[in-house]
């Protein structure tokens, strides 16, 4: 039942942008309805496949019928069922949001276009989600990527858009290619492409090594895991920002479910595995949440933190399969919840980030946080979704990314405290590394919401302006709504937590143990306090003269907007402080007599992978490929010349004896 | 704990705090060989503020309001978290040291935010330098805090400095000490104190966190004084009660050892901002690593 | 027998080395001619006792390859008046030597295969591989499109003798099918060179360089 | 009587040489396709009593080759009315009745049965395509023909040279000499080895030019870049399997004379080393034609390789066969299409075909994802399943070496598509008048479709098919 549920949501999501063209006669208002009310009945029934899998009525089918890969099987569990829920309400978010953020109207060429990629993208994660088969997973798995291209690529007239589209095409097929390998090796293996608990014993460790680390190849690639991020800040950026919301909030995690249910399948898990990706997750979140700070655009910005929490999610997934390893079964629950929990939490809070974000795009036409500022005035239920959204991602209570951080640090300590020797020093040094994140993450926030929505408009075209409309800000309030709700009764969570850590873990008894009465005692004081204070401040302030004037510049009687400390201003010292990994590259003015000219300051902080590697071996490669085309030009003599040698060297080779 | 226990530990926090800063204020006039204000002047200043009207500059929203208010709820929820000597805590629970240091950021978040709302370079510029330094104090905390967890296996600041903190001390000594020494950096840097900022200074150009509530005037400029003094106190307590793993008698008395310590505390933080110079911004966060470090290296000694 | 075909042979291998030495455009097709007779006869020779068919073959053979390729190839040449030189790559000395050395390598590496005892002191098999490595030598520096037909026909002189050893094996109409297929191929070879001819008004193959990386 | 396969085209060759008019000749080629699909429905469907002539005809390999080029010629005939249309200035005779013989050749390559037989056959293929490549009747056309005609004719020479040295092998080996295949494989383990040997080399560098291996792959790019579209996607999708069919044939003998390792050696490398320089050769190519004999040479690379490593990877390569034939046949008709629309095939000056042909340039996109073995399309499970065999061969390096060199030829192949499909059209695109046309773009949707089915649904007698021809690779009878 609740497998074809999630099907028929997959179905009614995927046909959403197939269903828009059928009706695009009718009116490109119409079909921009369609398609989202398509969505919004798949998702329906997803989510009700979800749900009713959480509460414990997960099944799985089997489809006959001369596939090449024998009987396709497809089946709900909790731990599918935890990742469709998000997958589901953020599909449905950015949908409605598409309704005013992308309607058909202004984008005639565009938008149908992009319905379809994105419902076929949306769709294919829910297959990935449900599919029991090798072959089902990754049919789903490149639906999905390939989709996901044609809805990055939806401006492609813009070059910086398909260069960022290629790229993205490229890592998704290197990544499609890792997960080839890891299929083949494992029906090669098992003789067998359906996806279920291989017996202890059955399947040699080195092999099984080998089957983990291709997932964490092919799947950190899509996850982002450094250094396999370099795609994800242009991907983002290129994108339509409904479609980043996508990207960044669930198929990133698609990657991270594929993590854990092939580590899932794996009987024999030596600790080495668990530490591998506690150590990616560390260099993944301090990394991630550094570039991060040092960004100029608030999508790439947005972009690279999402590679902080896919971070702390391998953070958490590390510790619980280093707890798995040693048998600390109530550690790995604690820590494998937490992961699964940030999950959720991540996909709520960066969908609401990026469609704050976009909203503010739209409204202003740029991304530059140095060019932004002030539009609280202007959008102020924006500005607070989007301060929610920024409080929930940097973890702080009283909101959801408390709760699961709190629950992977939980984990984490509990691994260090076990641990002796090296263990206990990688995950000593682990804690404080996601303190510091934490603190970093911080700062980088404060930084977007103030230099976005605080202090005056740097730019006077954004004076004025009007909050976003209904549509978009609906998706934008129900975010916010679960981030708080999650954030104050996490209990309610818990259950379907157990039930997820229970099949990921291969163990019904590991079961979720963690205080989640009392973070939720602190979220409630928390607000109630602050409720009570402000309400007895706005009193007092009723009766008190109030009196409004300029900002206290020191004396300085006419402040300008640009007197402002801009984004890049604030983040300078933490950059300056970890320059040793950012390595910015500043070009500031040399300032000789004593009145200097006029001068300008640059400075560009480039993803280390992307430019400093991956760009310069690429040249590399195709300079000495050119090399080689010295072969053939076109020369009929040279050409048979090679005929000759290429036999003379096969005679060369091949055995003449008797 | 009986209700006059949790009475007595919510109305301690609630009112001991300003008196540190009265006492670190003394320490510093009586090196300097002057008299001093009372002791209780900032009792005076807090009242006195909240009698005054306000000023609010126009381009400021609700954040503007929102940070004193964030940031007294979580510094006075962070000192519910620290146990008063060695009774229980108000809030314990399994993982509270998260709470506790991320309760502070919270309000750390909504003080930034606060300053950026003005739009005024100089609040900028010290809301920069806060959420830079913070960062960096983050891992020292944590380190230390990790070694505190690794030698009591309890995860809760209330049983970690409980009734056992001496045991830890002989099993752990010098990882400890260390942690103890990076906490106090801490301190110093979390509440601004020298020789990372200068309270008392009047060049906005070179203030930390004077510099980010530069607008605030009136009440909310009261919370925003209270809410800094409840965080020393919260973090006082810590240190002192790591620093002096004593167990004595019953809890009304050990209570009040923790405040005689948190007085001691006072005074050396009066003394150090006495004989120390405040240092150059660009040197702050080599001194942060270095606490980090420090603690770090006491998380290294426990390895086996 | 054997010593009448080998001397057959050793014509065919003495006209390889005049290929490579000549210099002029219409010798190099005569001596790709006799060398066709020659198979032909060789091809009597050495089977002619076994009936009409290898008669009626031998007839075929000496046709298309002694008479009728070679006479496309020469009016070829008429035709487009061009200059009458071969433009060799490699010079003709060069090409004499290297002529040597393949005709060498050819016993060396025919002594190195298990012979059938009948052929084993006998010249067809080197023979085979030096023409084969001939016309080789012919198609890779020799410029004019004309020249590489030329050596194209030497290649398959070569493989014709080698395919002496193997008459038996080989049905009539598969010998016939090759040798059409040799015919059509260089009549298909002449038109494309007739149209080479017109669109660059040389027969070069300097002119058909400009596909290229 | 697969000796009506080969005859039927020929009987319809020689009616398009008669026949006068050129608006009505190029229906006979679909005609024609449409014959032979039936002559192959009737053939297979009363397989078993396939006792014909000793010469032609059909074994599993042949049977499942037969009909994949029916179905793939009868698609192309179905495009071709539609493109001469366009090309009505152009004399068609002889296009059209040499295309006919072209197919009929490659039948009968497919059919014989005899190495003699099918060597005159291969050659007779390249007599045949020489025309077909000079229907442009430009400079650059004639370059291309030429040099196609000449490398490909010394390659046969080779390969004749090998067939012969196999025979010899028989002599030497004390049995009498036969090219029929029945006897060759009867006889094989008595044939003597280092003629065997060095005569599967031949065979292997003559056919293996004919294929396009690399480094004897150098007039692909020449010849499918300047041959109309139409007839690369015979080319690339006809003329290379039969090319290969015949190195199979070859080395059915070793594998009869249970002595294929050391070509399945020689294949791998032949097969890494193309694939290697089809990724080099790949990088920044500016001619999206050019690109395609590239992927050609790539996916020749591919069938050699599964054949190397045997088992499971025989069946993906005869699989992959159909696979890339079929997905070649987009690519090539889609390219042509839009190759007309933009009066260029240089990525510098043909952009945004997506706007310009949304139906040729998705098809161009799609062509592109299922070529390089996207799933769900059928490559994807023959390359699946010939990794699979790799690994399960213990073959750990090739495995890596394939996946990265794959890697390396979806960059290589995506950066060229890419530049072509999207962005904003180019003004080249407003010089000529062809857009889109049912005609045009039905048969390509439908080779598309094919790839597709190939990948979802493979019906249960065609697998049996597949798994009887695999067998006859291991063990030929």
């Amino acid at each position: 039942m609740s497998t074809w549920l999630a099907l028929i949501g997959a179905a009614l999501i995927s046909a959403s942008g197939l269903l828009a063209l059928c009706v695009r006669r009718t009116g490109p208002r119409f079909a921009d309805r369609v398609a989202a009310a398509a969505v919004g009945a798949g998702a329906v029934s997803a989510l009700a496949a979800s749900v009713l899998a959480l509460a414990g009525g997960g099944d799985s089918l089997s489809l006959d019928g001369g596939f090449p890969g024998g009987v396709l099987c497809l089946g709900l569990d909790a731990l599918s069922a935890l990742f469709l829920l998000p997958v589901a309400a953020l599909t449905a978010a950015c949908a409605t949001y598409a309704l005013a953020y992308f309607p058909a109207a202004a984008h005639p060429r565009e938008a149908p276009r992009l319905r379809v990629s994105f419902g076929l993208a949306s769709g294919g994660m829910i297959i990935v989600l449900l599919a029991r088969h090798s072959l089902v997973f990754l049919a789903g798995w490149e639906i999905m990527a390939v989709s996901a291209f044609f809805a990055v690529t939806t401006e492609d007239r813009d070059a910086e858009v398909r260069d960022a589209g290629f790229l993205y095409l490229v890592s998704a097929r290197a990544s499609t290619l890792c997960l080839l390998a890891l299929f083949a090796l494992h029906w090669v293996a098992t003789g067998s492409f359906d996806l279920v608990p291989i017996g202890a014993g059955a399947v040699s460790p080195a092999i099984q090594s080998a089957l983990f680390a291709l997932a964490l190849t092919g799947f950190g690639l899509k996850a982002g895991l450094v250094p396999l991020h370099y795609w994800l800040p242009p991907a983002h950026a290129a994108a339509p920002t409904h479609v980043s919301a996508l990207l960044s909030g669930v198929l990133i995690k698609v990657g991270i479910y594929g993590i854990v249910r092939v580590a899932s399948l794996l009987p024999d898990a030596p600790p080495w595995w668990g530490e591998s990706l506690l150590a990616l997750g560390v260099v993944s979140a301090v990394l991630g949440v550094a570039f991060a700070l040092a960004q100029h655009d608030v999508k790439r910005l947005l972009a690279y933190h999402s590679v902080e929490n896919i971070g702390i999610i391998a953070i958490g997934l590390g510790a619980a399969l280093i707890a798995r390893a040693t048998g600390h079964w109530q550690t790995a629950a604690l820590a494998l919840a937490g992961a699964l929990l940030h999950v959720v939490n991540h996909a709520l809070f960066k969908g609401l980030l990026f469609l704050g974000a976009g909203a503010v795009i739209q409204r202003t036409g740029t991304r530059s946080l140095d060019a932004l500022g002030g539009i609280a005035k202007a959008m102020p239920a924006t500005a607070l979704c989007f301060v929610v959204g920024a409080v929930s991602i940097v973890g702080l209570p009283p909101l959801n990314g408390f709760v699961s951080e709190f629950l992977v640090y939980s984990g984490l300590l509990r691994v260090a405290v076990a641990a002796d020797g090296g263990l206990w020093l990688l995950a000593g040094f682990a804690t404080p590394a996601l303190a510091l994140v934490g603190g970093l993450a911080l700062a980088c926030f404060a930084k977007v919401v103030g230099s976005v929505f605080l202090g005056s408009p740097r730019h006077s075209s954004m004076t004025g302006g009007a909050e976003a409309p209904a549509p978009m800000l609906a998706p934008m309030a129900g975010l916010a709504a679960a981030c708080t709700a999650i954030g104050i009764a996490p209990f309610a969570l818990a259950p379907a937590l157990s039930a997820a850590s229970a099949v990921a873990l291969g163990k019904p008894e590991a079961q979720l143990v963690a205080p989640l009465g009392a973070i939720s005692l602190v979220a409630l004081l928390t607000l109630a306090l602050c409720a009570l204070l402000a309400l007895a401040l706005r009193t007092r302030l009723r009766r008190a003269p109030l009196e409004a004037g300029l900002t206290w510049d020191c004396g300085y009687a006419a402040p300008s907007p640009h007197m402002q400390y801009s984004a890049s201003s604030f983040a300078e010292p933490l950059v300056r402080t970890f320059s040793f990994a950012l390595l910015p590259r500043v070009r500031a003015p040399q300032l000789a007599a004593v009145f200097p000219g006029r001068g300008a300051f640059h400075s560009e902080v480039v993803d280390p992978v992307l430019d400093r590697l991956l760009v310069p071996a690429a040249r590399a490669f195709a300079n000495a490929a050119g090399w080689l085309r010295l072969l053939q030009r076109g020369s009929v003599h040279a050409y048979l010349l090679y005929v000759w040698l290429a036999l003379f060297a096969l005679l060369a080779v091949t055995g003449m004896t008797e | 704990m009986t209700l006059s226990d949790v009475a007595f530990a919510v109305v301690i926090p609630l009112l001991f705090p300003p008196l540190m800063l009265g006492v670190i204020t003394r320490t510093k006039a009586r090196i300097a060989g002057r008299r001093g204000p009372p002791l209780f002047q900032p009792y005076y200043d807090l009242l006195r503020l909240l009698r005054k009207g306000v000023v609010r500059s126009r381009t400021t929203s609700w954040v503007f309001l929102a940070g004193p208010v964030v940031g007294l709820v979580t510094a006075c929820l962070a000192a519910a978290i620290v146990p008063l000597g060695a009774n229980g805590a108000l809030l314990s629970f399994p993982g509270d040291l998260i709470a506790f240091a991320y309760l502070l950021g919270l309000g750390r978040f909504f003080t930034i935010a606060a300053a950026l709302d003005t739009g005024s370079a100089f609040e900028g510029m010290g809301a920069s330098r806060e959420a830079a330094f913070s960062c960096l104090a983050e891992p020292a905390a944590f380190f230390a805090l990790l070694v505190l967890v690794k030698l009591s296996g309890a995860y809760s600041i209330g049983s970690m400095l409980g009734p056992d903190l001496p045991d830890l001390w002989a099993r752990g000594a010098p990882s400890l000490g260390l942690a103890t020494v990076s906490l106090f950096v801490v301190l110093l840097a979390e509440n601004c104190r020298m020789p990372f900022d200068d309270p008392t200074t009047h060049l906005e150009l070179t203030m930390i966190h004077e510099v980010m509530v530069l607008d605030h005037s009136g009440p909310p400029f009261a919370l925003i004084l209270y809410g800094s003094a409840i965080k020393l106190f919260a973090y006082g307590l810590l240190l002192a009660r790591l620093a002096t793993p004593f167990h004595v008698g019953g809890p009304a008395l050990g209570a009040a050892v923790a405040l005689g310590e948190l007085l001691v505390i006072a005074i050396l933080i009066g003394v150090v901002e006495s004989v120390m110079a405040r240092l150059r911004l660009l040197r702050v966060p080599s001194l942060l690593v270095g606490a980090s470090l420090l603690s770090a290296f006491g998380v290294l000694l426990l390895v086996g | 027998m054997g010593e009448t075909l080998d001397l057959v042979l050793v014509g065919v291998l003495l006209l390889n080395f005049l290929m490579l030495g000549t210099s002029r455009l219409r010798a190099a097709i005569q001596f790709a001619a006799m060398q066709g007779v020659l198979l032909g006869a060789a091809l009597f020779i050495a089977h002619g006792q076994t009936g009409g068919r290898i008669l009626l073959l031998s007839i075929v053979t000496v046709l298309l390859k002694g008479i009728v390729i070679p006479t496309i190839l020469l009016r070829a040449t008429r035709n487009i008046s061009v200059r009458r030189e071969i433009e060799p790559f490699v010079g003709f000395t060069a090409s004499l030597v290297l002529g040597a050395l393949a005709t060498g390598l050819s016993l060396v590496f025919s002594r190195s295969l298990p012979l059938l005892d009948e052929h084993v002191g006998e010249l067809v098999v080197p023979a085979s591989f030096a023409t084969v490595l001939t016309g080789f030598l012919v198609l890779t520096t020799r410029r004019k499109a004309i020249t590489q037909v030329v050596g194209y026909l030497t290649l398959e002189n070569g493989i014709f003798v080698f395919g002496l050893t193997l008459v038996e094996a080989i049905p009539f109409l598969v010998e016939i099918g090759v040798l059409l297929d040799l015919f059509v191929a260089v009549l298909v070879m002449g038109i494309i060179m007739d149209h080479i001819h017109r669109e660059f008004s040389s027969l070069s193959t300097e002119h058909l360089t400009s596909l290229r990386e | 009587m697969a000796l009506w396969l080969v005859l039927a085209p020929l009987g319809f060759a020689a009616f398009a040489f008669a026949i006068p008019g050129a608006r009505v000749r190029p229906w006979l080629l679909p005609a024609a396709g449409a014959t032979q699909l039936v002559l192959v429905a009737l053939e297979l469907g009363t397989r078993g009593s396939g006792a014909g002539e000793p010469w032609i005809g059909l074994d599993p390999i042949g049977r499942l080759v037969t009909a994949y080029l029916a179905v793939l010629f009868f698609l192309c005939a179905a495009y071709a009315p539609g493109y001469l249309a366009l090309r009505a200035e152009r004399p068609n005779r002889i296009f059209c009745s040499v295309m006919l013989v072209f197919f009929a050749m490659m039948n009968l390559i497919a059919s014989a049965q005899h190495l003699g037989l099918m060597w005159v056959a291969v050659e007779a293929t390249t007599l045949a395509s020489g025309p077909l490549l000079y229907f442009n009747r430009n400079p650059r056309s004639i370059e291309a023909t030429w040099k196609y005609l000449l490398i490909g004719s010394v390659g046969i020479a080779l390969a004749l040279l090998g067939t012969f040295f196999v025979a010899y092998a028989a002599l030497r080996g004390g049995i009498a000499s036969s090219m029929l295949l029945s006897d060759v494989f009867a006889s094989a383990p008595r044939l003597s080895r280092p003629w065997l040997h060095s005569g599967f080399v031949l065979a292997l560098v003559g056919y293996g030019t004919k294929m396009g291996l690399a480094p004897m792959h150098t007039w692909k790019p020449d010849a499918y870049g300047e041959a109309p579209g139409l007839v690369g996607a015979l080319l690339a999708g006809g003329l290379t399997s039969c090319a290969f069919v015949a190195i199979l044939r070859f080395f059915q003998i070793c594998a009869a004379a249970a002595d294929s390792e050391f070509a399945r050696s020689l294949l791998l490398f032949l097969g890494l080393f193309s694939m290697a320089v089809a990724g080099a050769f790949m990088v920044r190519q500016s001619d999206y034609k050019r690109m395609l004999a590239y992927s050609s040479v790539e996916h020749m690379g591919i069938l050699v390789l599964g054949i190397a490593i045997g088992g499971a990877g025989s069946f993906g390569a005869l699989l992959h066969l159909l696979n890339n034939g079929f997905s070649k046949g987009v690519l090539f008709l889609s390219a042509g299409n839009i190759h007309r629309a933009f009066g260029s095939k240089r990525t510098s000056e043909v952009s945004g075909a997506l706007s310009v042909l949304p139906a040729s340039g998705a098809l161009f996109l799609a062509g592109f994802f299922a070529i390089t073995g996207t799933p769900p399309f059928g490559t994807f499970v023959s390359e699946f399943t010939i990794l699979s065999a790799m690994l399960h061969a213990e073959r750990w390096g090739v495995a890596a070496a394939f996946l990265f060199l794959l890697v390396l030829v979806f960059v290589g192949m995506g950066s060229t598509v890419l530049a072509v499909v999207q962005g904003e059209p180019s003004a080249r695109s407003g010089t000529t008048p062809y857009r889109d046309s049912w005609l045009g773009v039905t048969p390509i949707a439908v080779l598309l479709g094919l790839v597709l089915v190939l990948g979802l649904w493979i019906p249960a007698p065609f697998v049996a098919l597949l798994r009887e021809a695999a067998a006859t690779l291991e063990a030929p009878r």
